[in-house]
């Protein structure tokens, strides 16, 4: 399941939701993203996140749908927050619930691997200097690579680490 | 053709959305770009770095050499930061 | 923070108190491991956690320490339980708060792969025929194997992956 | 000593806990396994698959080679399943 809001989410609602009357979830395994107050040297006031909305709901779900034919996943949800965010706000959120931890684990890391190349956000930090737009990292593109192998359960290459 | 703009790309461009007649010599995204280039100021700068310019036709990332048409949905962006 | 308990906990609540406050976690990994109503073809009615309170205080502790050696991590919960537990119960919560989502994640996977052979549990489940107490499986020797390699963040070894 | 013993190990042996007076002849953990597999018929069957029992000594996970003295607490269990 995939939720594109400007609105906060409630995790413990999200995660019970996620497997409950679904006996056969054994592992849940989650990420939640945070704004920091700093941003290498810089204070962050807020940070505003921009996104092309026809693009995210396909981007999301092209990612659902990938991690889907990797791993033998119960449930996926994903919910990515866009507007104006301040110092310890909720950004996004990815949990993926399967019948082994192995799976639900992996899966879930894939995903926020994944997120941070291919959906359509920017994020625009305000700082006592202004406006700036965060650059993309050349780590999150490696570690983006390392999910590249196709296949169920696909090894990471640890050549391509950060 | 509606061409969107994001992030820095629609500060300098000046522009968030707009729809274009597409020049019939224009035929894939690389060409669209040079078109893009020569077409003011704004976009001049916008599109002064192409090594940092991302671009999805119909809300799918593509390369530079992707055809495009007029019924095309195009958007510039630099690269994405989700997550 | 070790938490060894028969209650339940609020997995919310939890996850709030992991970061709330500190406006420098980035990102927050979270596992939760669930009982299933099936292990192998066999349905199974109820699981019972026995353990060793006096070790199980030390074992977590010494997993607590090692993975803040091996990432850089604002905070750190292990729950888990004991006791009767029924399908669709937590049995155990891990969670790690970090600047860097890269550091949560590999963290909280090592927690995970960790308490898996070195937390003196052990697990009775009730199936209709009878009780039948949980074998250890090679394949958590080998997950676990996996984070041998001392050194922050160290990289899993492929070879040894399931 | 204080023993210990889980689940199934437990089971087999018939006892959860006992102090017992440890011969002078026992200073491993390998010697305390096999005096403890002369004890009776539930210690021979708790003990008859060494390739499947652990111990720790003073809460800590130890080899069969590991030292065991009179004021230890040793613990015998399969093994763990966490998590």
């Amino acid at each position: 399941m995939i939720k594109v809001q400007a609105e906060d989410f409630d995790v413990g609602r999200e995660l019970e939701n996620l497997s409950s009357g679904n006996l056969g979830v054994g592992g849940v395994s989650c990420f939640i993203g945070l704004v920091r107050d700093m941003a290498g040297d810089e204070s962050i006031q807020a940070m505003t996140l921009e996104h092309y909305p026809e693009m995210t709901e396909k981007a999301l779900a092209k990612i659902e749908a990938e991690a889907r034919t990797r791993w033998p996943l119960e449930e996926i949800l994903i919910i990515h927050r866009y507007g104006r965010l301040e110092p310890g706000d909720r950004i996004v959120f990815v949990a993926a619930a399967s019948a082994h931890r192995e799976a639900a684990i992996e899966a879930c890391h894939f995903l926020i691997d994944w997120l941070k190349t291919q959906a359509p956000f920017w994020k625009l930090e305000e700082t006592p200097d202004g406006g700036q737009w965060v650059d993309a990292r050349s780590s999150d593109d490696k570690a983006a690579g390392r999910w590249v192998t196709a296949g169920r359960g696909a090894e990471k290459d640890p050549d391509a680490a950060e | 053709m509606r061409i969107l703009y994001f992030a820095w790309l629609r500060e300098k461009a000046g522009i968030a959305e707009e729809t274009i007649s597409l020049p019939q010599t224009v035929t894939t995204v690389a060409e669209l770009i040079e078109w893009q280039q020569q077409r003011g100021e704004g976009f001049a700068e916008a599109f002064a770095d192409t090594a940092v310019v991302k671009v999805a036709v119909n809300q799918e990332h593509v390369g530079f050499d992707h055809p495009v048409s007029a019924k095309d949905e195009v958007a510039f962006f630099p690269p994405v930061t989700g997550g």
